[in-house]
């Protein structure tokens, strides 16, 4: 059982759920998750698996804490995801969010980059359907976009490999940037796999793909979605590129410009994939600075950020499950509905705010330590400024207009039984690692001599950085400052390939066809005239037109013998 | 029966089954036999490889006259390889047609049409077996008069065209090689292969040997459909009975491509081919246009069977470019692809003839909906569409890497860029037919249809099912192909 | 009712941080109530931009499926 | 005049070109057919033309002469006659399936009627 590569039981069992009645599918897909980690209890860290392939040593499997710390909270969210999902009855969305999840812990135990490129192209050709499984036109379309992004990272990545093992001779996934070296100096390998990562971890003006399809996915898939695909690719850069500076200018970029399209955004299942991208920012940052506090701090923040985001969004899916709508313009005032689902939200709010005795908290003072300990002055003023933005989409805008705020007269039952125990479990788990960082720090890679409430101003601060931020909401929204939510989209890249490219080509084909058609009839006339010439009795139709296709096939014959003959006695 | 004889077994079994096939006159008598003959083919094959494996080159001689007076059949492990590749495409084609030769092809005509089968089966293997090079010539014109009749069984009309024009071509092709083989007579004397490799080299200055390279170069460029050269190709598969396509397409240009290899780097040797004559660069950018394309015309392509046509024609060019670099580790990513390719497009095509039979057409409107109808053989041609583009669990993947690992060796950017260009647009082609198998709902939702039987089903999945394995075991199929390329250099046999 | 309580408890936060002592490594962190005014600007800031950026990237619903 | 000496391998030239020339030509189908079959003739009478040894008596044994031709080109050429005879009894049979099939054996005809389909 121990040399079962990881993550293999769901792939597999993924593939026979099919086979079951439809009714025991979704506890079969429970199950799965706990019978993967339990396999993982027993793989020892060190362990490894090798084989050959086509004559290159690969290392499928690789057991370190790093890639434990990944399978573990893969496997709990995988079941939180798979009891909220307990309802559905559809076999495609349990059968690719298993092999989804399979393959994105096989991923993080590959020990070599051949390995981590199938795991990564399967992730995201069985993730696409958790969005197609909406089975809706736009949801198509949507995740076809996804689903030609994430292959294409999938495309630079295999490029990527292929040039770095031309360079170093290597397939193993280790640190690709050597110590000495920067992402200046290193060679084009390198710089595609930089940017396959940085895709799929939706870097600036590479994110759009996540906003784009993850509020298309299904209720229960967007949960899937939130927690691996990104994390993977959180993980994949803490591998191959911890200590790259680059890094952190990408992460503080990263967690400040999603905040402003948060503002404005109608769809709140779009606002929090928003705040996803700002919170990866957070874990870029740590990877970007490198030092183990920071290394901890950005693993650490992964970990209960797949928590908290899951809890969000499956709080925003119980209430477009009950009420059909996700529009913030259309919600509001259903904590008397949906009191349940309102705490929980509320819990998943104050986590990731990082209010301290909640999760978020304990996670995110490492990185800012780390930033404090380096004395990356703009870096920390940044994070500060992104932190207040944190609470004012997820933190209060979320629960806000869904919530409470302006009373939509929406009166709908409690979200459903086990979508309330996944919600309950991811929200003890938040406030658990909040009051015990202990039980969070003994997974980390790196030993943590950090104690986050050790010093109480640390606390408190806090507080106020995020209560005063509040009060700033308050204040705006009694000077009705804020903008109101409205009916409406907000652009983003995704607007360069939706509409500024297909534009561009229809423009450019329409050219090149009437240049085309010119073309022809000028190489058709002057064609013409000189079969006219060669071959008069032929009549004025041209014995090429007229023979076409044998008698020009076998022309080519002759063209190629004669070029052929030509060349080689040059 | 000894071990020596199995060379000449090969060829004659198929040979003398033919004939009796037609005085058999019963189609299922005739598929009876031709499928043992197939069978035992495949096992001398297989035993001709682990000899030849084991004890390096085995040389039969007709009638007891040695070399270079009488024939000489010549395995080595290269034509062993390409042996082992017909014969079992050929038996698992075989396998299909029990059932899938019946929906096209009148049960009074099916004795003639294993007749042609064996007939061309003959010649394919006489090809890749012989050392001699008129011989040679002899055994393309069997294999190639009797495709043109399988061509022309096909139930649509343009099928007899597309014979017609097949036979035009290939008639021209072949006069070329026999003109080639002519003029090598001329200034050497001699017919055998062996014999040549040995003489040629002297002879790199002759004018007469360097025409006979030209015509060699592209008759045999017509026989294996080089870009442009490949026109009467998509169709001849396209129109011919579905079971022919398949066979046709995973053995045929693969023979072809062989005997390109065998002349080029064994005949005349890679010092002339590559240092005295400009063939890299002519095979580069023929190779280039062919994968660039055969891929482009494919996805505009309405009729599957002529989009997995002009795929071929790509895949083709892919072998091109192996063979044009001219180095060991290129020549073994031709060789493997040869049998991926093989392997893929036998499968694609078997998938698609039961497609056809069971939603009664091969154009793409046709598979509207196929997914739900018939999820096994569609997910067969997913499969082996994600050979075909290269997806790394599949074979193709494995001769892809190889071919940019051989690429990368001798640091040709742009034929990357065209490989990578070329996976791009095969990802297009075989998603338009995806998106059309599971993301359309059936034209006529009314007709009832469902999934073909399990006999037809078999065969399809063991191509499918070999996709996959050797896209994840490959100590086989590359180790074979890599002694191969190494002997085919003039490394120990 | 809520407005002010909240008005409350941030006043008290910048009062209990007369009497807690503070670790602070910029010199600018151990200002009094930096990080309160620093949190209620950053917000205001945010808010204000995002309102603003509305301008040029509002669209209709169906702007994409035209 | 030795360009003229080699007079056979001119008659091998004209005739594969006027082959060549016929298949890309004409139209009709049989005319193509009747093309190849010139194309086929000329290197025919290439490959007897090089068996010739100058001087060399045809090559029937006997006492008297020393000096044959090859005769291996003329054996070979035996069994490319059989494959070319074989070759334009097929294409034939072809044309005359074709023709019913469509009702015409000239190409252009047959490529308006398949646009057409």
């Amino acid at each position: 059982m121990s040399s079962l590569p990881p993550g293999l039981i769901l792939i597999l069992g993924g593939l026979v759920l099919p086979v079951l009645p439809r009714s025991v599918q979704a506890k079969g897909a429970l199950v799965l998750p706990v019978l993967g980690l339990l396999q993982l209890l027993f793989l020892s860290e060190g362990m490894s698996v090798d084989v050959e392939i086509a004559g290159y040593s690969l290392l499928p499997v690789r057991v370190d804490k790093l890639s434990l710390v990944f399978g573990y909270i893969f496997y709990i969210a995988a079941f939180l995801a798979a009891l909220y999902a307990l309802h559905v009855r559809d076999t495609t969305q349990h059968v690719a969010a298993m092999m989804y999840v399979g393959s994105a812990i096989g991923a993080v135990f590959a020990g070599d980059l051949i390995t981590l490129f199938v795991y990564w192209e399967i992730t995201a050709l069985t993730s696409v359907f958790l969005i197609w499984a909406n089975r809706s036109e736009r949801a198509y379309r949507a995740g076809l976009r996804y689903l030609v992004i994430q292959i294409g990272s999938g495309v630079l990545l295999l490029s990527g490999i292929l040039f770095y093992f031309h360079e170093s001779g290597s397939l193993l996934f280790t640190q690709l940037i050597g110590p000495g070296e920067s992402l200046v100096t290193a060679g084009p390998g390198v710089w595609l796999i930089f940017l396959a990562f940085g895709i799929k971890c939706a870097f600036p003006l590479l994110h759009n793909w996540l906003q784009d399809a993850y509020p298309q996915a299904t209720i229960t898939g967007a949960v899937f979605l939130s927690a691996f695909t990104t994390k993977l690719a959180v993980y994949a850069l803490a591998r191959g590129f911890p200590g790259t500076e680059a890094l952190i200018g990408i992460g503080v970029v990263m967690t400040l410009f999603p905040i402003f399209f948060a503002v404005i955004e109608n769809d709140l299942r779009k606002v929090l994939c928003y705040s996803l991208n700002n919170q990866l920012g957070f874990m870029v940052v740590g990877i970007g600075i490198g030092t183990e506090l920071a290394l901890n701090g950005a693993i650490a923040h992964a970990f209960v950020h797949i928590l908290y985001k899951a809890l969000l969004f499956m709080s925003m899916g119980a209430v477009l499950y009950r009420t059909g709508t996700i529009r913030a313009s259309e919600l509001g005032g259903l904590y008397r509905s949906m009191p349940w689902t309102a705490a929980f939200c509320i819990v998943g709010a104050m986590s990731i705010s990082a209010f301290p005795l909640f999760s978020g908290f304990v996670a995110k003072s490492l990185t800012m330590s780390a930033v404090i300990e380096g004395y990356y002055v703009l870096t920390f003023i940044g994070l500060l400024v992104a932190s207040a933005g944190v609470m004012e989409h997820s933190g209060i805008k979320i629960p806000y207009f869904a919530f409470f705020g302006r009373d939509s007269g929406i009166r709908c039952r409690e979200a459903p039984i086990h979508m309330c125990l996944a919600m309950g479990i991811a929200a003890v788990l938040c406030i658990g690692i909040g009051c015990f960082p202990d039980l969070l720090y003994a997974l980390l890679p790196y030993p943590v001599d950090y104690e986050p409430y050790a010093d109480f101003g640390h606390s408190l601060t806090q507080f106020q950085l995020l209560l005063f931020a509040a009060l700033a909401f308050a204040v705006l929204l009694r000077m009705g400052l804020y903008p109101p939510e409205q009916n409406a989209i907000n652009l983003d890249t995704d607007w360069f390939y939706r509409r500024l490219a297909p534009n561009v080509i229809h423009s450019i084909t329409n050219n090149l066809a009437n240049v085309t058609d010119r073309l022809t009839a000028t190489t058709r006339l002057a064609g013409r005239t000189l079969m006219r010439s060669v071959i008069r009795h032929y009549g004025p139709e041209g014995t090429l037109a007229r023979t076409w296709p044998t008698g020009s096939m076998v022309l080519w014959i002759a063209v190629l013998l004669a070029a052929s003959l030509v060349l080689y006695f040059v | 029966m000894t071990l020596a004889q199995l060379p000449a077994l090969q060829v004659i079994l198929p040979l003398i089954a033919a004939p009796l096939c037609l005085l058999l006159r019963s189609g299922r008598l005739a598929w009876l036999l031709s499928i043992l003959v197939s069978a035992t083919a495949l096992i001398i094959a297989v035993l001709l490889l682990r000899l030849v494996l084991e004890n390096g080159t085995v040389i039969y001689t007709y009638g007891g006259w040695a070399a270079p007076w009488g024939i000489e059949y010549r395995v080595d492990i290269a034509n062993a390889f390409v042996l082992a590749i017909v014969t079992s495409i050929s038996t698992v084609v075989l396998l299909f047609s029990r059932v899938g030769a019946s929906w096209e092809i009148k049960s009074s005509e099916q004795s003639l049409f294993y007749t042609a089968y064996l007939l061309c089966l003959t010649g394919l293997l006489g090809m890749t077996v012989t050392g001699d090079a008129f011989n040679l010539f002899v055994f393309l014109e069997i294999s190639s008069l009797s495709s043109y009749v399988l061509i022309a069984m096909g139930p649509d009309r343009r099928g007899l065209t597309a014979a017609y024009q097949y036979l035009i071509m290939g008639t021209i092709g072949a006069t070329f090689i026999l003109i080639a083989v002519g003029l090598l007579y001329m200034v050497t004397g001699t017919l055998n292969m062996a014999d040549l490799a040995n003489l040629l080299p002297a002879l790199e200055q002759s004018r007469t040997v360097r025409v006979a390279f030209a015509f060699l170069t592209v008759g045999i460029g017509l026989k294996l459909a080089m870009f442009p050269l490949h026109l009467w190709l998509p169709n001849a598969y396209a129109y011919a009975p579905h079971v022919v396509s398949a066979f046709l397409a995973a053995t045929a240009t693969k023979v072809a491509v062989y005997v390109l290899v065998r002349f080029i780097y064994d005949v005349f040797g890679s010092s002339f081919a590559f240092d005295s004559m400009p063939l890299q660069s002519i095979l580069v950018v023929l190779g280039a246009a062919a994968v660039l394309s055969g891929s482009t015309v494919a996805i505009f392509q309405h009729n599957i069977k002529r989009m997995l046509g002009y795929s071929s024609v790509a895949q083709i060019g892919y072998m091109i470019l192996g063979i044009s670099l001219a180095s060991v580790s290129g020549l073994t990513a031709t060789l493997v692809h040869l049998l991926n390719h093989a392997l893929m497009k036998g499968g694609l095509f078997l998938a698609l003839a039961c497609m056809a039979f069971q939603l009664g057409g091969t154009r793409l409107v046709d598979l509207a909906g196929a997914g739900r109808r018939m999820p096994w053989t569609s997910a067969a041609f997913v499969v082996g569409g994600l050979s075909l583009i290269g997806v790394p669990l599949t074979a193709g993947f494995v001769s892809k890497w190889l071919l940019v690992v051989a690429v990368l060796e001798a640091g040709w950017w742009p034929v990357l860029i065209v490989i990578a260009v070329g996976s791009l647009l095969a990802v297009a082609y075989i998603w338009r037919v995806i998106e059309m198998i599971y993301f359309r709902s059936a034209t006529n939702p009314d007709e009832h249809s469902e999934e073909t039987h399990w006999s037809l089903l078999a065969p399809v999945w063991l191509l499918i099912v070999a996709n996959v394995y050797f896209g994840l075991h490959t100590q086989w199929s590359v180790g074979v192909a890599q002694r191969a390329a190494q002997m085919l250099f003039g490394g120990p046999g | 009712m809520i407005f002010r309580l909240l008005l409350a408890l941030c006043i008290l936060l910048v009062v209990l941080e007369l009497v807690v002592h503070r670790h602070s490594t910029f010199p600018w962190e151990g200002w009094l109530g930096f990080y309160a005014v620093w949190g209620f600007i950053s917000l205001f800031g945010v808010v204000i931009i995002g309102k603003q950026l509305r301008r040029f990237i509002k669209r209709r619903e169906d702007y994409y499926d035209e | 005049m030795e360009v003229l000496a080699l007079y056979n391998y001119w008659v091998v030239i004209f005739l594969m070109m006027t082959g060549f020339y016929v298949v890309i030509a004409s139209g009709n189908l049989v005319k193509k057919i009747i093309g190849i079959n010139l194309f086929q003739a000329s290197v025919f009478i290439l490959y007897i033309s090089m068996g010739k040894v100058s001087g060399g008596a045809a090559p029937i044994l006997r006492e008297t002469i020393q000096t044959y031709s090859n005769p291996l080109p003329h054996v070979l050429i035996l069994t490319a006659i059989v494959v070319g005879v074989a070759t334009t009894a097929l294409g034939l049979a072809l044309v005359v399936r074709i023709k019913e099939a469509y009702g015409t054996a000239e190409e252009d005809d047959i490529h308006r009627q398949d646009e057409s389909l």
